[in-house]
């Protein structure tokens, strides 16, 4: 246990993960599924960036890989939070129940 | 004053624990022996506390660097090392008993069987990181408690000159020196109030948020070449994320408090803090380009050559540049003309409506710290950092002795240099604040996205192409260079002269700007 | 100057008015007022007739053979395919082209820059909106259709600017579209011209069907192979009123030409175009628009068969005369000008149907020169007598306006051929004369020889022909006249034989095959019918006539209106074009543009007939019919002055008298031969009687059968829509929805619509397939690689 | 408790003599502050899965991100964790928060999913996490046990400019279009 390998970050990850899916599947908020969403995004970038850290060659694919990840969050970040805010607007709230025009 | 007075409930005395009157207790007694001595000597306080601090810094630097090659590297020349006495704290691992130490002092090469001097026990513990670690952490622990008082002391005493009258006078005698650790006793004792309806946990947070980051940012923050707590390859980028963090703090405490005025700071600290953060960021970007490094204490070293190498005379994307960061700086530490999260005139105090006492103090404490850093990373980044504007080479002929080194670091560089930038850079803070009035919300969107955001871009790409000229090793090009270069550095100069005589002609004219104000003793006293 | 330098200025020079209008159309509001106007002037007009000039002097200077060589190398580049059949854009350039288009910028640079004196005093308000710019604009526009329309090389190109002078003069004529007769007028003007586009679009169909070119030299070198071995248009049978197809495409041509020219009987909208402001007046009547009918002529006289050019002479011969008579009664100081210049335009393309081809356009030019002044005349009078037209109310103008009076007395002058024709009264072995005097003569001289000596020299001719072909060029003394026909044919024939005739014959391919073939053409052509060289001879003596009784009225005599004698002045701004202009009528004409015209002539025609009656000016026929000529017309302008005078000389008295004895005629004349009520009945009545028929038929039939299908469309619908699908398809239908309702309640129950209860779903079967993986899939040896070498490289 | 930070934070960088940044690889120091760090993961992550609140699951998200970052900076991605602390938890997250307040009525207000999904969602997560721990426990890494030398910003920055050069230019691109459309959406309505 105390010599730290690349399984133990994966189980990190794997927290991540679940603790994120568990949050997506429980929030009726939209930001708090958007923040779910954001774990699931570090789960994997955890996983990226010990790939990277516990492998041979040393080329960074994995760190930049994780940079592009952290960017793509930004970006769907800001287009959620809009879409939150448009929802908000024409709903009065941003409970994803409610946000049911187009079911049927 | 007894119309006022309210006639159905009597005011109970104050009643203190043992703790607070402890601190009170000392608190008069350090006042009641410092007032008068710092009366009638305030010059030559001022002056050896100057001197000593260099003293300080020098004593530091030669005990370091003595262990370092009088007896560490010996000792590896010999193999004495041991590495794995604490496996960790590097560099500093020998773990080497006095007895060897008092050994490698006094020259011989025969490192066992020698007794041990009173010197070695003292270095001993110097070899070790987490020894040194301590230090500095005392240093800066100690530096970030001071800085913001006595910031907050000279800018009201700033404020005061500003605005034709004296500041803080009473307290403690000179100046009112004993004024602002007189008013964090006070906070510290004041009740910690929570209102009902806050969200308390958060509001109990927040302040831990604001100051922790600033605190954080002085681990990566050089004050010389060898005065780093860490040194972190990617500095610049911390110490930018610390500063970017400190919004969080504004954010929970303005929401936490329910209050209107509260939510309407932390959102416009939200709107100002991540806009600004880009066009500070890219500015920051131009030196960077120049150098080639996200390392500050690497882009400190390379600007070792004197006033004319300092980066903001590189090149004139440089220069605007720096002039763009300091904008985005005093946004970035809300500091006026865009200190609208409490703008007092509109929203009460804005996040810090429901604060008061320690918490209070806290988001003070990490406001000043924030506003120490980005002056030293406007010191790094464009300034010369720990650098003195002569040239380090001219020292070359000093040798290489202990001394010699010592007399470098204070002469050539050092953190005195370092901290005289930071404060002409707090200085320029206060100026600013006392002299621009605040400008609206929408005002300092539209500077930074519609200004400064451009400008940096073109600042970038500019110093894009400059760098790129510069390395394709085209002669003509670089006597051009050297020459927009100087031409720069003579223009910093006439600034910093400038500066000088104008601030020198209001210090050798500061009675009359006050006017013949006579300071009559306090009625009570 | 280089092979395409000429092309380029031309073309910048037709360019640089439409860069005027888009400006104008742009920012014209913007510019205000005057700014609007000098915009038009300098780069409307203003660059074009720089370019002009520069163009003019580098012709001027190039010898001979070098024009020859710049007109077969002008530029021709391929715009389109029709078909296979290359549409080319090029640029027409001979001796033609560069004076008209230095005559067509120099006249109208003059109008635009008296237009910026006239708009000054008027009204241009819409709506409380200026349209101050958009005068300009328009003017602009017609500068680069005129200037363009001048430069096509192709017959199609030259349709297209012909059609947008047409709407510029629609444009220009309605400028005061606020008031009804204004757009009225812009309306006639612009269906007349319709009806004559039609007969040119008919002839262009025509060329392009069976000359197979739209290029005018091509076509014309097409059509002369045609004719000599009759195939091609030639070769069909197919007749209109005795006409073959060839002269109907001709006639077709010619059709557009009455249109914008105004011939007889599409000669009513010019008239009621005075409606338009007088600058406009001025533009359309001497320099551009009307021109343009006959440059059409000159153009396409290659393509014109003998019957097609007797048509053209009959409509020209009838045009001079009629409209010459109108102008002796009318008192509008415009509409007066307006007949004298249809008057005009009839004796050109009388000339062009006479054969006249050098002395149509020599007239045309001089024409354009004295009659843009008579408008601006006008226009200024108008503008200073407070907008009256009529005649009757001014009198004694001279007083006022002296620089005006003696301008128009000028273009009087030169509109009624004033010159001395006494023999030796020559300066520098010129006679003396105005513009019209030399233009004119030559017009009737061409004439008398076509009505009374055509005969002896077609006869010469063919016997030049018959024996010329295997013989020395050498000119037969005796025949004269004739041999100067074979002389020029045979040149171009046999131009190895006749160096001083090579520059001729080297002028263009097309030219050279083509004119023996031409030449045989005109051996069919018809004597005139001396009756119209009588007409022309007596409309020379009308013309004097009424042009002097229009200035008598106008400025002599005693005033008689008051407050319009008062009121009259000059607008000194307005000077200068008529100065100009004034100088440009005594000298310009003779010296520079006749030259010019006849070089063109080589080249542009090609037509042996045209060389025997009005080409070179040692031709006997021509001087013998000019000394003969001369003891018949030679005094015609004194004539019609004195008898002018002698009428008006006292006021309208003696006038009124004179109109009360010959009042029939007046009344025909008056109502100019009630051309307007015969087109009212015949065609605008028409038209509505057969809109009335068709609506009739509309109504009784049409609807009828539609109100019928409709009704039984209606009994099946009903049947269909209530029986069948109600009870059928409805049933059917809702059958099936019942049944996928039914399904798919069932099958909705997992599908919330809540994507987390989706991620749910998505998860434990995520979840299964991991258990199943390890439960069943996978063992400690063979699935760890399996996993880890799909994770590591 | 700043004290605390400080070191673990500073900790976190490495010694000054170790070239990478990182802890040294396999030691029991390294061991400690991983514990630490992923316990701070862990925490924050069960955190903001049990918040009712929303801010307060934006401040556990705030911690775990934070913590993602530190476990960079022992993963020595000294970088990505610098990044991941000025994008991540200084710009998206406020994001998250602005969000939040101008969409929130009431700091009480909370829309709870009913209880039959709760349990079907924690048992769901917990199997799921369980079935991985499983796998990953018998997954047999190839050459893992030696961590690769650490990160080197300037070979990340070549990497982005040569062998990533189009995703590079395609994030640029996103990131204009997101700007372009996140304005759009938010625009005032007129």
């Amino acid at each position: 246990m105390l010599s730290i390998g690349l399984t133990h970050y994966l189980v990190v990850a794997a927290v991540l993960l679940c603790t994120g899916l568990f949050t997506i599947m429980t929030k009726r908020n939209a930001i708090g599924i958007l923040i779910g969403v954001e774990l699931l995004l570090n789960a994997a970038n955890v996983n990226l960036v010990a790939f990277d850290r516990f492998r041979e060659g040393g080329l960074f694919d994995g760190q930049i890989m994780a940079l592009f990840i952290i960017v793509l969050a930004a970006a769907e970040a800001a287009i959620a939070v809009g879409i939150c805010i448009n929802v908000y607007k024409n709903l009065a709230t941003v409970d994803v129940d409610s946000a049911r025009q187009l079911q049927g | 004053m007894s119309q006022f007075a309210v006639p159905w409930r009597e005011k109970p005395e104050p009643s203190h624990g043992f703790v607070s009157s402890f601190i009170v207790a000392l608190a008069k007694g350090i006042y009641a022996i410092a007032t008068p001595i710092v009366t009638r000597f305030p010059g030559s306080i001022l002056l050896s506390a100057v001197v000593a601090s260099c003293f300080l810094v020098w004593a530091h630097a030669l005990l370091f660097s003595y262990v370092d090659t009088a007896v560490l590297e010996r000792a590896a020349e010999v193999g004495a090392a041991n590495p794995n006495a604490f496996g960790y704290f590097s560099p500093s691992t020998w773990g080497l008993p006095p007895s060897v130490i008092g050994t490698l002092l006094a020259g011989d090469a025969a490192v066992e069987g020698q007794s041990p001097g009173l010197l070695s026990y003292l270095l001993w513990p110097v070899q070790f990181g987490f020894t040194r670690d301590m230090i500095a952490f005392g240093a800066i622990f100690a530096w970030f408690n001071i800085v913001p008082v006595y910031v907050i002391w000279w800018e009201r005493k700033v404020a005061g000159r500003i605005q034709s009258r004296l500041g803080p006078m009473r307290v403690g005698g000179w100046h009112g020196w004993a004024q602002s650790p007189a008013d964090g006793i006070k906070l510290v004792l004041k009740e910690d109030f929570i209102p009902d309806a806050a969200d308390s946990i958060l509001f109990r947070a927040a302040p831990y948020f604001a100051i922790i980051p600033s605190a954080l940012a002085f681990v990566a923050l050089p004050f010389g070449v060898t005065y780093i707590f860490r040194e972190v390859d990617v500095a610049l980028v911390f110490i930018l994320a610390m500063l970017g963090i400190e919004v969080m703090s504004v954010i929970l405490g303005g929401w936490a408090s329910n209050n209107k005025w509260s939510v309407y700071g932390g959102m416009r600290e939200a709107c100002q803090m991540v806009a600004y953060e880009i066009p500070m960021g890219m500015a920051l970007l131009v030196p960077v380009v120049c150098v080639g490094s996200l390392s500050l204490k690497y882009i400190g070293e390379v600007q070792a050559d004197g006033w004319f190498s300092w980066l903001a005379f590189r090149n004139p994307f440089a220069f605007v540049a720096f002039v763009t960061y300091f904008i985005a700086s005093l946004a970035s530490c809300k500091r006026a003309p865009f200190d609208l999260p409490e703008a007092e005139s509109e929203l009460v105090a804005g996040f810090l409506t429901e604060y008061s006492g320690f918490r209070w103090a806290l988001f003070f404490f990490a406001e000043y710290a924030a506003m120490f850093v980005v002056g030293g990373l406007a010191t790094i980044m464009f300034l010369g950092g720990w650098n003195s504007p002569i040239p380090s080479d001219w020292g070359a002929g000093l040798g290489e002795s202990i001394w010699a080194k010592g007399l470098k670091g204070i002469l050539f560089s050092g953190p005195i240099w370092f901290i005289l930038k930071c404060v002409f850079f707090l200085f320029l803070q206060l100026w600013v604040r006392w002299t621009l009035p605040r400008i609206r919300l929408d005002q300092v969107l539209y500077a930074c996205v519609q200004v400064l955001l451009p400008l940096t871009m073109v600042l970038l790409f500019g110093t894009t192409l400059w760098v790129w000229a510069s390395e394709s090793g085209n002669a003509t090009w670089d006597v051009i260079a050297s020459i927009v270069s100087k031409v720069l550095g003579i223009v910093g100069l006439a600034f910093g002269f400038g500066f000088v005589a104008i601030a020198g002609y209001g210090f050798y004219h500061r009675r009359r700007l006050v006017g013949n104000l006579v300071i009559d003793p306090l009625p009570g006293s | 100057m280089g092979q395409y330098t000429y092309e380029i200025l031309l073309a910048c020079g037709v360019l640089s008015p439409l860069v005027s209008f888009w400006l104008l159309v742009f920012a014209g509001p913007k510019l205000g007022k005057p700014a609007a106007g000098w915009v038009a002037v300098v780069l409307g007009m203003g660059v074009p007739l720089v370019l002009a000039t520069i163009v003019l002097i580098g012709w001027l200077g190039e010898t001979e053979g070098g024009r020859a060589a710049l007109t077969a190398g002008a530029y021709r580049g391929t715009w389109a395919y029709i078909g296979t059949i290359p549409v080319t854009v090029g640029v027409k350039l001979d001796s033609l082209t560069v004076a008209m288009f230095f005559m067509v910028t120099l006249i109208a640079f003059l109008i635009f820059v008296f237009s910026i004196g006239y708009m000054k005093g008027h009204s241009d308000e819409v709506a409380g909106k200026s349209k101050y710019h958009r005068f300009f604009a328009y003017l602009s526009l017609f500068g680069f259709s005129m200037l363009g329309l001048v430069l096509s090389s192709s017959l199609l190109f030259l349709f297209i600017f012909w059609e947008l002078v047409g709407l510029c003069s629609y444009l220009l004529i309605g400028y005061y579209f606020d008031k009804g007769f204004a757009s009225a007028a812009a309306m006639k003007a612009f269906i007349t011209n319709r009806v004559g586009d039609f007969g040119f679009l008919i002839g262009l169909m025509l060329v392009f069907m069976h000359l197979g070119t739209l290029d005018l030299d091509e076509a014309a070198t097409v059509f002369a192979q045609q004719y000599a071995a009759g195939t091609g248009i030639f070769a069909s049978h197919f007749t209109l009123f005795g006409w073959s197809l060839a002269t109907i495409m001709g006639v077709g041509l010619f059709c557009g030409a009455m249109g914008k020219s105004a011939q007889f009987p599409l000669h009513v909208w010019l008239p009621d175009a005075m409606a338009g402001p007088t600058p406009v007046s001025a533009l359309i009547h001497a320099a551009t628009m009307v021109a343009a009918g006959v440059y059409l002529v000159a153009r396409v006289y290659r393509l014109m068969t003998p019957e097609a050019l007797a048509f053209v002479a009959l409509i020209g011969c009838l045009t001079l005369t009629l409209m010459a008579l109108i102008a002796i009664v009318q008192v509008d100081i415009k509409k007066c000008l307006a007949y004298s210049t249809l008057s005009q335009l009839g004796y050109m393309i009388f000339a062009m149907g006479c054969g006249a081809w050098i002395a149509a356009l020599f007239h045309l030019i001089t024409h354009a020169f004295f009659k843009a002044m008579l408008f601006l005349c006008s226009g200024q009078v108008i503008e200073g007598c407070h907008h009256e037209q009529d005649m009757r109310k001014m009198g004694g103008l001279m007083k006022k306006m002296p620089v005006t009076g003696i301008t128009f007395l000028v273009g009087v002058l030169a509109i009624a051929g004033t010159g001395i024709p006494i023999p030796g009264a020559e300066i520098a072995g010129r006679k003396i004369g105005l513009g019209g005097f030399f233009s004119k003569d030559e017009i009737l001289a061409v004439a008398y020889v076509r009505a009374f000596e055509w005969d002896d020299i077609s006869k010469h001719e063919e016997h030049g022909e018959a024996h010329g072909a295997g013989h020395t060029a050498a000119p037969e003394p005796e025949g004269s006249r004739a041999m100067l026909v074979a002389d020029r044919t045979q040149a171009e024939h046999h131009d190895e034989h006749q160096p001083a005739a090579a520059a001729h014959g080297a002028q263009s391919t097309h030219d050279s095959h083509g004119g023996a073939d031409r030449a045989a053409i005109f051996k069919d052509m018809k004597k005139l019918p001396s009756w119209m060289f009588y007409l022309a001879i007596f409309t020379a003596y009308v013309t004097p006539f009424y042009m002097m009784r229009c200035w008598w009225m106008t400025f002599m005599g005693k005033p008689r209106d008051q407050h319009v004698y008062d009121h009259a002045h000059e607008t000194p701004l307005m000077y200068v074009p008529l100065v100009v202009l004034a100088i440009g009528t005594f000298v310009s004409s003779y010296f520079l543009f006749r030259p010019l015209i006849e070089d063109a002539s080589h080249s542009a025609t090609s037509a042996a007939m045209v060389l025997a009656t009005d080409g070179e000016l040692g031709t006997e026929a021509i001087h013998a019919a000019h000394g003969w000529l001369r003891w018949y017309v030679g005094g015609a302008f004194l004539v019609g002055f004195i008898v002018a005078i002698a009428i008006y000389r006292n006021g309208l008295g003696l006038a009124e008298q004179l109109k009360k004895v010959f009042l029939p005629i007046h009344t025909i004349l008056w109502n100019k031969y009630y051309f307007d009520e015969v087109y009212d009945v015949v065609w605008v009545k028409g038209c509505v009687l057969v809109a009335h028929i068709a609506r009739f038929f509309d109504t009784y039939f049409i609807d009828l059968l539609v109100n019928l299908s409709a009704a039984v469309t209606e009994r099946i619908a009903a049947f269909s829509g209530l029986v069948i699908d109600n009870h059928g398809i409805d049933g059917i239908v809702n059958g099936i929805a019942k049944t996928s309702i039914d399904i798919g309640g069932v099958a909705r129950a997992p599908q919330t619509g809540r994507i987390r209860n989706y991620v749910l779903f998505a998860t434990a079967v995520a979840t299964v397939v991991v258990v199943c993986v390890l439960a069943f899939g996978m063992d400690s040896g063979s699935g760890a690689a399996t996993v880890a070498s799909s994770v590591a490289p | 408790m700043s004290l605390l930070v400080l070191l673990t934070a500073s900790s976190a960088f490495g010694a000054p003599s170790d070239a990478t940044g990182a802890a040294a690889p396999g030691s029991v120091l390294e061991a400690v502050l991983f514990y630490i760090v992923a316990g701070g993961v862990v925490v924050s992550a069960l955190g903001v899965c049990i918040a009712q609140n929303i801010v307060r699951m934006a401040v556990w998200l705030f911690t775990a991100l934070a913590s993602v970052a530190v476990m960079y900076f022992l993963l020595a991605a000294n970088f990505i964790g610098a990044i991941q602390l000025i994008v991540y938890a200084g710009g998206t997250l406020i994001l998250l928060v602005f969000g939040v307040m101008l969409t929130s009525k009431s700091p009480w207000i909370r829309f709870e999913a009913p209880k039959l999904e709760l349990v079907a969602a924690t048992v769901v997560c917990v199997g799921l996490f369980l079935s991985l721990c499983t796998l990953l426990g018998r997954a047999a890494w190839e050459s893992v046990d030696e961590a690769t030398a650490g990160t080197s910003i300037a070979t990340i920055g070549r990497a982005l400019i040569t062998e990533y050069l189009v995703p590079f230019e395609m994030a640029g691109v996103v990131l204009m279009i997101v700007m372009v459309g996140a304005a759009h959406m938010a625009r005032q309505e007129k």
